[in-house]
């Protein structure tokens, strides 16, 4: 029974992974379910219908796109066993992927091992530094985000701040790259609170920072329902003082679900592609954003949101590299990928090096301040 | 030298007295039998000899020591053994493996020489093994050994736990009604059982609605009315006291009152 | 002062939500003993029917009655497609069947709407209240008063009316409750209709605060599951006491020790009342019968 | 045949694992493969704990947590070889199950399913919050077992995942082998006799709550060793080890193939372990399907996959 059940089971993936042979394979695996949904569901979303166009325009080098991707639901585990599936079973040329920091530190050993291209989805800095030879990634760092917050608090003269860390992994992740760095700015945490991912109340948490001395600022690293709360709590008890958000909340679904008036005045680190309507005709980054924000609207009915840009990002890099390369190998495309230069994304013009696997720099993020339900760029 | 003593046992249910004042003793090899109308008491008083229950007033004595309270897996190891009302069989075991269980106390060792399946686990298993099939014969269950204990008959089933009961090499042997369900002839069978096990020392209390065989048994009768001791004495004797036949009469128009006991 | 007044509010609005979750498993367990860890679905549904019958241009009370009465239906058909069919199956057997079930309508759920996070408007705007130098969202009080109006409901039903005995008497001993002429279909029926639409009216009245996707129901059934069994489960009142508790202890946690570790204060809270009280606050005792 | 029945059992398994590979058209099936391993053989201890005693937990995880999460600090700050930290994980696990059993085990039923999980919960919780010594939830490193290199000393050149599927497949089949030792000891009999009626138990003189504990601490190491394996394995490990999720993922694999089962239960991890990769093709329908197993099969087959199977052939045979 045991035996028979196995083998149909194996029978049916392996029938189901058949390979076609002359096209390119990429694989990607991404947090489709589970608690990283939010993050991942727009950038399989993007990859899907990117590779449709892509093919549609006649593929790259002549052959067209294959792309294999899988729901890892944000299970490092799970992404690892994937990951391994890519690698050994689906023979895939080069990955994408990795929507949490979890799952893709969990991946990293897989793709080194085998000497597959990897570029991961997520933001902390741990993934490409130090420098591992096939693995890349296209979201600022958190480390980026947390320094172009602390430069605008310097700008404004704030020194002692207040921090609610969301105890997720991108808000622990991102709570722990700010304390990193924030000495160099010279600004001090008087008051360090976190909440759940799913809480539906942080009324205790900044009744303490409102009530702590001296605090000029309150930061909010975190993603989700949770940074909405914050903002609906922070209007409800009328803290009163400039409220920053992370790069983890920048999609016109934020203002909507934390109300416009609740958000009116939250600043936040956030990519060209949110106003990308505003952006001056002169700015590179324009019809690239445009570009993708039209099509990405056309084909899901949603609104864009920048981890569906990071997905987008990674693909065009990874084409880009392959065109470059003019060869599906897996280390002439990692060749290529360390040699991309001046190439324009969403999060912003990426030239990478041997040293540098992200190739971004600060001036990638746009300060960016909520006012009458819309964004403004303050600069 | 009395073996068990029960002195002024009772318990109350959320303020109803079930069991008041109940008082007896048993003497080594002898079959005391307690009889009463349905709801009388008898299994609640059976529950608190046996440590089920806490009593909340009195006190059993187990061979001069005062064990009131004492839970019921202490008490068998001082040689108190019981059978149930309402069947409590291991369902998912063998008719086997059932008995097998009843040598527990006999049979347990270290739980590593279990895990390792040791030679001392082994041989462990082995003699309980062979006991248990020897108490098997003995209630006539020998031929069934291998089947599920499920798939026995109601009478059988009885039978199995007093081989169980009776694994444990009790001093005190607490039978609730070891006979219901049972045809004549296997009513007859443990008739004898029990006398033969009383033959060997053992002091035997009995809860039993088969008045023929309670009387034709027993050294001692206790009669229970309303949680309360209405005659104690003589099997003789108690047939003809006038309270027990006005208890056992009126019994019918009181039953439904009384669901359960 | 205001702090501990603040706290208190918080963990009031909060405690209420958990209150509205642990109400909706209380009269399931009663007529069956099934703990539903579907209930926290029910919750999920009422929110997001809500939310897109009211994006589609419904006024908002059609929207909550059109979402509490498909929840309503979709707990009956989970009781006659699951639990009627596994009647007597063993208590690990009944909660992998009710996991199975929340799981089919999660992933029903992101099939026929979306995996995006929603909100409808608060009841009564957003407007806070002051209260001694502490605020509190119009929308607390309505989630407070659903709670408190459910919990009354729930007692009047329980002890008042004839169908409510009859759902205790089911549970008390089902065979007997036949012989007197109870149809228990009827009762599980009813049963499972009622507290999938206290879960969906919880949903309503708990968006506007908490949001909802397609994903909150498990979190809101393990802290409804664990107010419950706080309070002690089965009880109405052990539901209302063991939510609102367990929301003041998170909120009082957070405020006075360590954000961080308010979850496991409350669980450590929960761990000590049953190795005291191993039937919850207000639970019934039960004697084993031999 | 009652006696053969624990050969048969480990014949049938050591057999599986040894051929399976013949027919693995890649390494990946290998990875699959040793992850049944694992997860069956945490499985296994539910078997003891759920299929022999008859006691819920909902968050043995948690002691998966606490092997895991040995194998990453133990051989950084105690400097101790990974496969001690896998031991010391273990110990720790009894020890903390035998502190934490003896009150949780006094509950019964859903409160006994709280108090479990509450104890999950709270294991998950230390290890995501304790960022400083965790890495939090963003996790961290676990360092390499180095068996394979004294192996490849020795002549024996095995891939990473051919590694570990031979490795935790003979752990599996040990674990599989001590506990069908533990079904027909004493002990066992034991344990299955409060979980057939706790008051007769008692009677015949078992100390219900010292077999309870004992059910409790010996499971609570099968999940610990689990852990490690998972974790020296992925060389990283996450708190998501520890989560609820992963509790309730263990109980329905045990009870799904047959909680009184050894071989049902592994049946029954392979089945939850495959079918997330068989169903990648129906991505979107994956939950859907999963829950609708988990339905049907505790409707149908309550006594859990192998066991109502084997009823029904040995009925048609008879």
């Amino acid at each position: 029974m045991k035996l028979s059940l196995t083998t149909t089971a194996l029978a049916l993936v392996l029938g189901l992974a058949a390979p076609a042979l002359a096209d390119i394979k990429i694989g990607a695996t991404i947090s489709e379910t589970g608690p990283a949904s939010f993050l991942g569901d727009p950038e399989a979303k993007t990859l899907k219908m990117l590779v449709e166009e892509i093919n549609a325009a006649g593929g790259v080098n002549g052959e067209k796109l294959e792309l294999v991707i899988y729901d890892d639901g944000g299970d490092p585990n799970k992404a690892r066993t994937f990951a391994t599936r890519l690698v050994e079973d689906d023979e895939v040329v080069a990955v994408i992927g990795g929507t949490t920091t979890g799952t893709s530190m969990a991946i990293i050993p897989v793709f080194e091992d085998a000497e597959v291209p990897f570029i991961s989805l997520a933001g902390a800095i741990e993934i490409i530094d130090p420098v591992k030879p096939y693995t890349f990634k296209t979201p600022h760092t958190d480390r980026m985000a947390c320094a172009k917050i602390f430069e605008d608090m310097k700008k404004a003269g704030i020194s002692n701040i207040g921090m609610i860390s969301g105890s997720d992994g991108f808000g622990a992740s991102m709570h722990k790259q700010c304390l990193a760095i924030i000495g160099d700015y010279g600004i001090e945490v008087l008051a360090d609170e976190t909440y759940g991912p799913t809480d539906a109340d942080m009324t205790p948490q900044l009744t303490n920072i409102k009530g702590k001395e001296g605090i000029q600022a309150v930061l909010n690293p975190g993603f989700g329902q949770g940074p909405a709360i914050v903002t609906r709590n922070y209007a409800q008890l009328a803290v009163g003082l400039p409220l920053y958000q992370s790069h983890g909340v920048a999609s016109d679904g934020f203002i909507e679900l934390a109300g416009a008036e609740a958000a009116e005045g939250v600043r936040l680190p956030g990519t060209a592609l949110l106003v990308a309507g505003l952006l001056p005709e002169s700015d590179p980054q324009r019809a690239v954003v445009v570009a993708y924000k039209e099509a990405y609207e056309k084909a899901t009915g949603k609104p864009v949101s920048t981890f569906g840009g990071y997905a987008h990002d990674a693909l065009r890099i990874l084409v880009d590299a392959i065109k470059r390369a003019g060869s599906a190998e897996p280390s002439a495309i990692r060749d290529a990928i360390e040699g991309t230069s001046g190439l324009v994304g969403t999060t912003g013009t990426v030239t990478m090096s041997a040293e540098d696997h992200l190739g971004l720099d600060l001036s990638a993020f746009r300060m960016l301040q909520i006012e009458k339900g819309g964004w403004k760029i303050v600069e | 030298m009395s073996l068990l003593q029960i002195e002024g046992l009772g318990i109350d249910f959320g303020g109803l007295r079930a069991v008041h004042d109940v008082g007896f003793s048993l003497k080594p090899g002898e079959i005391v039998s307690v009889i009463g109308p349905n709801g009388a008491g008898k299994t609640t008083l059976f529950n608190m000899i046996s440590g089920v229950y806490a009593p909340a007033r009195g006190r059993v004595v187990l061979d001069g020591e005062d064990v009131t309270r004492i839970p019921p897996h202490l008490l068998a190891r001082r040689g108190l053994s019981r059978t149930f009302q309402n069947l409590q069989i291991f369902q998912s075991m063998s008719v086997l493996e059932n008995a097998v269980a009843g040598h527990h106390l006999h049979e347990r060792g270290s739980v590593f020489a279990d895990l390792f399946s040791l030679p001392a686990a082994r041989r462990r298993s082995k003699a309980s093994e062979d006991s248990a099939r020897t108490l098997l014969d003995r209630v006539g269950l020998g031929r069934a050994a291998e089947q599920e204990a499920g798939s026995l008959s109601y009478g059988a089933l009885k039978r199995l736990e007093i081989a169980r009961a009776l694994a444990l090499k009790p001093r005190v042997l607490l039978l609730d009604e070891p006979a219901a369900g049972c045809n004549a002839v296997e009513t007859e069978e443990i008739d004898h059982l029990i006398a033969k096990v009383a033959a060997e020392g053992v002091s035997i209390l009995l809860v039993e609605h088969d008045m023929k065989m309670v009387m034709r048994i027993s050294n001692h009768i206790v009669v229970l009315d309303h949680g309360e001791k209405i005659a104690e004495g003589e099997p003789a004797a108690i047939s003809r006291n006038p309270r027990v036949i006005e208890a056992y009469l009126g019994a019918q128009a009181t039953e439904v009152q009384n669901a359960d006991g | 002062m205001p702090e501990l007044l603040q706290f208190l509010l918080s963990g009031i609005t909060v405690g209420a939500v958990y209150a509205l979750v642990a109400l909706g498993f209380t009269i399931i367990y009663n007529a069956s003993d099934v703990v539903n860890f579907a209930q926290g679905e029910f919750v999920m549904l009422g929110g997001m029917i809500t939310f897109f019958a009211h994006a589609a241009g419904l006024p908002l009370p059609l929207a909550a009655l059109i979402a509490i009465i498909v929840t309503a239906g979709i707990g009956v058909a989970l009781n006659k497609l699951a639990i009627e069919p596994a009647r007597g199956a063993p208590v690990v057997s009944l909660i992998i069947i009710t996991i199975g079930a929340s799981i089919f309508i999660r992933g029903a759920t992101q099939l026929v709407f979306d995996k995006q996070i929603h909100r409808f408007p608060a009841f009564s705007g957003d407007q806070p209240i002051l209260i001694g130098g502490a605020t509190i969202l119009p929308q607390s009080l309505w989630v407070i008063a659903g709670a408190l109006a459910v919990f009354v409901c729930l007692w009047l039903f329980f002890t008042r009316t004839l169908i409510g005995r009859a759902v205790l008497a089911t549970a008390n001993n089902r065979v007997a409750a036949q012989l007197v002429g109870i149809n228990t279909n009827y009762v599980m029926t009813l049963s499972f209709a009622m507290s999938a639409a206290i879960g969906a009216l919880a949903g309503v009245l708990v968006t506007p605060i908490t949001l909802t996707s397609y994903d909150v129901g498990l979190a809101l059934a393990l802290k409804g599951f664990a107010a419950a069994m706080l309070g002690g489960m089965g009880n109405p009142k052990g539901a209302l006491v063991g939510g609102l508790l367990l929301g003041i202890l998170e909120a009082m946690t957070a405020g006075y020790i360590s954000s961080q570790y308010k979850d496991a204060a409350a669980f450590v809270v929960i761990l000590a009342v049953l190795f005291a009280m191993p039937q919850g606050l207000f639970g019934r005792k039960s004697t084993d019968r031999v | 045949m009652r006696l053969s029945s624990k050969a048969t059992t480990l014949l049938i398994l050591a057999a599986v694992i040894a051929i399976a590979p013949v027919f693995f058209p890649s390494s990946y099936y290998f990875r699959v493969g040793s992850l049944i391993f694992v997860n069956g053989l945490a499985v296994t201890g539910l078997v003891i704990l759920i299929g022999y005693a008859g006691q819920i937990s909902l968050g043995h995880a948690g002691f998966a947590g606490i092997g895991a999460y040995a194998c990453a600090l133990a051989p950084v700050h105690l400097g101790l070889h990974p496969a001690l930290a896998a031991v010391l994980g273990a110990l720790l696990s009894a020890a903390i199950a035998f502190l934490v059993g003896r009150p949780i085990l006094r509950l019964k039923g859903y409160y006994l399913a709280v108090a479990s999980l509450g104890f999950g919960i709270l294991v998950s919780m230390v290890l995501s919050n304790e960022a400083q010594l965790t890495g939090g939830p963003d996790g961290m490193a676990v360092p390499e077992l180095g068996l394979r290199a004294v192996l490849k000393a020795i002549g024996i050149d095995l891939s990473n995942t051919e590694f570990w599927y031979a490795f935790s497949g003979l752990v599996l089949v040990i674990g599989a082998w001590l506990a069908l030792n533990l079904y027909h000891s004493p002990t066992g009999r034991a344990l299955r006799a409060l979980h057939g009626s706790e008051v007769a138990a008692r009677t015949v003189g078992v100390d219900v709550a010292h077999y309870k504990l004992v059910a409790f601490v010996i499971s609570a190491v099968y999940a610990s060793v689990s852990g490690s394996l998972l974790a020296l394995q992925n060389k990283f490990i996450t708190p998501d080890v520890a989560g609820f999720m992963h509790s309730i993922e263990m109980v329905t694999m045990a009870v799904l193939g047959g909680a009184g089962s050894v071989l049902g239960a592994i049946l029954g991890a392979a089945i939850l372990t495959t079918l997330p990769q068989v169903l990648t093709v129906f991505q979107q329908y994956e939950q859907l399907m999963l829950g609708l197993v988990m339905m049907l099969v505790m409707i149908f087959m309550r006594a859990g996959l192998l066991p109502s199977i084997a009823r029904r052939i040995r009925g048609r045979a008879e």
